[in-house]
């Protein structure tokens, strides 16, 4: 989770630099939906995300040099530098596929479950999503399908409470998520989702029930993300939320309760904390290094890949 | 399509029947083939096509499709990513409409973006439902639309045999086909060979040897064109008919060859003329046989506006025997001159079944 | 109620003449849930229906002749033979549209709704839909923004157990109609569609809700169509529905129940019931002589009304 | 267009400012326009063309949309078949491939289903997002798709006091119109009058007298056009410039004139070349203008294939002066003799400004 978090800073701080030259969603806030889901996964488990898919790329053990040269456009990024931060994908770690269209991916995650199903194989997908998803139809007749065919699967919405800069309550009526999966016969959970330990055992307790057919599930994780929509500055500036929302969220920060956790669990102390971000920051850093020496694709290659 | 063998045992069998064989066929011999339907195995089991799946294979392989036309793109798009190879049909053309975010951005372009580690192997059989008062919203066929979208693969089977080998490798391949079949074609008989066996889905075929101008038709225009052909024969003018069958990629190397020979062209587009495949076709064979071209190609297609339920309106709405030969008045002089006599021929032909049903047997409702 | 079993009757009888060419849909079982409704409405309200059009037509006073004309492709149809059984509308009497496409018209009774809230006007919209438009995710969709907005809207879905050949069972998970509308925090009722009165009676109550801004609503009867799903004769022969079901049905057949009301409650008997029968005939035949005689359109009338 | 009056009171401003003129001045003229958009209110306000409006107008008439494109493109509908004259704002041309059911279907058609007693006054604005990685599914123009369809009307407006003029005659309109707007057209300064005026969106606007070659472009390429047109003066090559401004309908008088007296024609696609306005552009010309014709029209457009996030491969990628310069250097030997020249002269200019961004303004992030 401090990974992520560390990544996402430094792609944050050097995203000024104007060499990552594509829109970035940052997770910043909301990591521990990533990690506590992701952690209860194997292998092969396939995870689908959205615009947002940093964290879940990470979280799922996705290549982190493949993903920042990605994002710097570069040819040995995971899509070669065709698709930038919203298409991260890596197959060999599960991480199927990340689309920048809103619910786009739902349908594509349920049948990557309907694909289990068929082949009665044990392993379970997450499509990931967010609390403006649920507006698009798609969603909906996603989960219906999902419902009559038990598929192995969990829709992990992650309500940040805003799509770019407009509030739930202005998209949505008031009513708990766990009626929107209830309309279709999924069993719905909503839970704190800026805590990685909670999340983790919910995950993984919903796992279970989809291997033995029980399938499929609505997780909603409650959360905040701490920057702006897209871009890497804070923007409590620019008047679509109020300073103490955000605050109150930063109180609940996942890295926060999770460190607090550990403390208090594990005798985890300041000095293993500052250790750990500095041998990540190291590694982080080799892989940005990495991104920003590799080669920008040749204009040539453009046409290569239109038909399999 | 592989050449006739033994006379003596041609099967002759409708257009849908082929086409559920090659259906069949293809997943007897892919397990990863899957069906998607509203309707799928039920009385009807779209228009046939699909019948008695559910006694051949495996029922998990017979996917009964809400009416969620967009996600259950996605759906076989999601379970092509990891080897599957799902046929989704759909009782119309229109129905496609609710499902192009999927088709025009995940469908056609995973392939390209994850650098072809992704690919995509579905097929969308679309069906086009002209006839019986089926109006504006259900009766479009829109292989244009689809074929302005790089990564689709386009195809408009109009034969038996040639459709039957056309699904099969529709089947096979790895891209998304998205297959435009016109109900009417259902209804053509012909020898269909009883095996497995693939059509190529990569350029037209030529079905008449002629020096005197080049016809490129599809799907249903060419049974107009053919009958077009035979009457014209009698006054010596011989059609190089092409049925195009594959509207993307569009790989015209023969046709430039025949206009090379012939300098004259019409095409006879299925669903509009404004931008249509004729458009695209007009525009590339002018650019690449400007200094063969004896007159402006002509292009002939579906009218700009939508077409209504009642067969009042549709006396000259459709591309058809008339409005070929019309077209084709204008570069031969012969026609003009036994312009009537050719009508009545053609009126003859045309009374034998009202303008709004495919075949005799055709009684409604839908 | 009678007058529409009686012209839907009717077209079943004269549709094999093959005159009229076009799909049609008929009602026939399901007029409860259209007159139930469509009596508790004024002029001023709206409608909005589906491919199976003619019963809404004739509920909420559609004008007749301009229907049949319509099915038999005339130009004096209410849309000059352009639309077919499926396009019905009468604007005069509130039949705003119908539209072939499963789910379509739903987002356009929305918008109709919409309409009426921003002018600040008391006029009701009636959604009419079928047990599989909810399958659509424009169904949810629209949804969502009625009840964000407080639309007066009731949408109204026709539960007749099938699409085409389809049950609701291999389409939808087990669960209430109800609950598709708490999902957007809906008020959801289902009930007996077969009873006019008691429709009738509960679309008052919702009428009156709706007018104090209460609304949106989802109003769920539960109904049989006797006949094929498009067409004109039977098809308990072909296997998708048993004998049985369709007996149980037919026992509560809508016209059935109303009569025995009837008798039960105002002296109505088997002659009353009769002479009305007749004369409504005769309206009838009436007017499907007006459409057998009308005028074709002339082809030349083809392309008119491209553009506004 | 208004003609320029005074010199000295000439305010200049951006496209996107004068886009919002446009759709203010209609709303206060006329109560029935109401705007719908996602985030029609919040800090970005599509681009800043929706900016404040809550504080002009009634809110009621200010509608925040769900992330439902398609529902709420029926709402639209549903709310002009009563009277209003909705205007709908998707940040990205793509999104509205999840409402094509119900543009194509019911705002296209139902004035003619309907024998004219509907009409669908709505405006559909698209804005087209080049630049800055937006990679495959945010880059797309998809023009020629719209322009397939009876009943709709497609502009793309380039210049700031055009933009506002036609954004009012869009909203006049009483059809369904459908404004592609590119977004680097929202950084083009000019001159816009500080009123209410329409701009027709019936035809093609001529921009540069020439007699040597008909060049049609739109959007963004017109402004590629022009700077070409600039270098070629120097050579004597005096270009007919059109900016395009109407895809549908399509009126052509202007080009067929133009190609009468020029006999050369060379097509600017915004979109896709294969498919494109500009092969329906060349297949009516060289049918209306085969005899004057004397080299085989040209089209340029989008190559076949989707747009790649990183710039690294964008190099040739776009249609643009290189490009055109490349085709007109096949017509006119002259401009051969001085490729080099003219090149270097082109690439100072490119240099200007890096592939990924419309303005030096701009610093992302989306
Ligand atoms: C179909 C579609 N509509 C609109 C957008 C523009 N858009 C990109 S991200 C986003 C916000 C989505 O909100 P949510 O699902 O809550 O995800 P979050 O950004 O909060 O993680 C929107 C509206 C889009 N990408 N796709
Ligand atoms: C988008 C779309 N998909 C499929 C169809 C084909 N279709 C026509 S009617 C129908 C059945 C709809 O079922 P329901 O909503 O329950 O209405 P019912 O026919 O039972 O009245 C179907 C699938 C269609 N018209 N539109
Ligand atoms: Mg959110
Ligand atoms: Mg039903």
């Amino acid at each position: 989770m401090l990974f992520i978090r560390l990544v996402e800073e430094m792609i944050a701080e050097k995203y000024k630099e104007q060499k990552m030259r594509c829109p970035v969603h940052l997770s910043i806030g909301q990591e521990a939906a990533a990690v506590g889901v992701c952690n209860a996964l194997s292998k092969k488990d396939r995870i689908f995300s959205t615009h947002r898919s940093h964290s879940h790329y990470l979280a799922k053990n996705g290549d982190l040099k493949k993903m920042l040269a990605e994002i710097y456009g570069k040819l040995s990024g995971c899509c070669g530098g065709r698709g930038g931060s919203m298409h991260l994908f890596d197959k060999s770690a599960g991480v199927t596929a990340s689309v920048p269209l809103v619910s786009s991916s739902i349908a594509l995650a349920t049948g990557s479950a309907l694909n289990s199903k068929i082949n009665n194989t044990k392993e379970v997908t997450i499509s990931f999503l967010g609390d403006g998803s649920v507006e698009e139809g798609i969603f909906h007749e996603s989960l219906n399908f999902a419902s009559i065919n038990k598929l192995p699967i969990i829709y992990v919405c992650e309500n940040n409470l805003y799509s770019v800069y407009t509030h739930l309550n202005e998209r949505q009526p008031l009513r708990s998520f766990n009626k929107l999966g209830e309309a279709h016969a999924v069993k719905s959970i909503t839970c704190d989702g800026n805590n990685v330990s909670k999340v983790n055992e919910i995950t993984l307790k919903l796992l279970k029930e989809c291997k033995k057919n029980k399938g499929p599930f609505l997780l909603t994780l409650n959360t905040y993300r701490h920057r702006e929509h897209c871009g890497p500055n804070y923007d409590n500036n620019i008047g679509y939320r109020t300073e103490k929302e955000f605050k109150h969220w930063k109180k609940k920060d996942p890295i926060l309760v999770f460190k607090k956790e550990l403390i208090r669990k594990y005798k985890f102390n300041e000095k293993n904390f500052d250790n750990l971000s500095k041998s990540l920051t190291k590694k982080i850093s080799i892989a940005f290094k990495y991104a920003e020496k590799s080669k920008l694709p040749n204009p040539s290659l453009i046409s290569k890949y239109v038909y399999a | 399509m592989p050449k006739k063998k033994n006379k003596t045992k041609q099967r002759i069998i409708p257009g849908s029947e082929a086409i559920r064989e090659g259906l069949i066929e293809a997943a007897k011999k892919d397990r990863n083939v899957i069906f998607q339907a509203e309707g799928v195995s039920d009385p009807s089991s779209v228009y046939g096509t699909t019948k008695n799946l559910e006694k051949i294979f495996n029922k998990k392989r017979i996917i009964e499709m809400p009416l969620s036309e967009n996600a259950m793109t996605g759906v076989a798009i999601g379970a092509s990513f990891l080897g599957k190879r799902p046929i989704i049909s759909l009782h119309r053309v229109e129905f496609a409409l609710l499902a192009l975010e999927q088709i025009i951005n995940n469908a056609a372009k995973s392939h390209y973006t994850s650098m072809g580690q992704h690919s995509v192997p579905i097929v969308i059989r679309l069906i086009v439902g002209r006839g019986w008062g089926q109006g504006p919203e259900h009766s479009q066929s829109l292989e244009n639309l689809f074929s302005m979208i790089p990564g689709l693969k386009v195809i408009t089977p109009t034969f038996p045999a040639d459709a039957k080998g056309m699904i099969i490798s529709a089947i096979e391949d790895n891209n998304p086909v998205v297959v435009i079949e016109h109900r009417w074609c259902h209804y053509i008989k012909g020898h269909v060979p009883n095996k497995y066996y693939k059509s190529q889905i990569k350029e037209p075929i030529k079905i008449k040897n002629g020096k005197d101008v080049t016809i490129v038709a599809n799907s249903l225009n060419v049974i107009e064109c053919l009958f077009v052909a035979k009457i014209l024969k009698k006054y010596k003018i011989n059609i190089d008919l092409f049925d195009l069958r594959v509207c993307r990629p569009l790989e015209l190397g023969k046709i430039k060859k025949s206009v090379k020979k012939t300098g004259k062209l019409i095409t006879v587009d299925l669903g509009s003329k404004i931008l249509g495949i004729g458009s695209e076709i007009v525009s590339e064979i002018t650019s690449s046989c400007f200094n063969y071209l004896k007159k402006p190609p002509i292009r002939i297609g579906m009218p700009d506006y939508p077409t209504p339920s009642s067969r009042g309106y549709l006396k000259n709405h459709y591309p058809d025997k008339r409005k070929i030969i019309n077209e084709l008045s204008k570069l031969f002089p012969i026609i003009k001159k036994n312009y009537k006599s050719i009508m009545i021929e053609i009126d003859k032909e045309s009374k034998k079944l009202p303008i709004d049903v495919p075949d005799p047997s055709f009684k409604g409702p839908f």
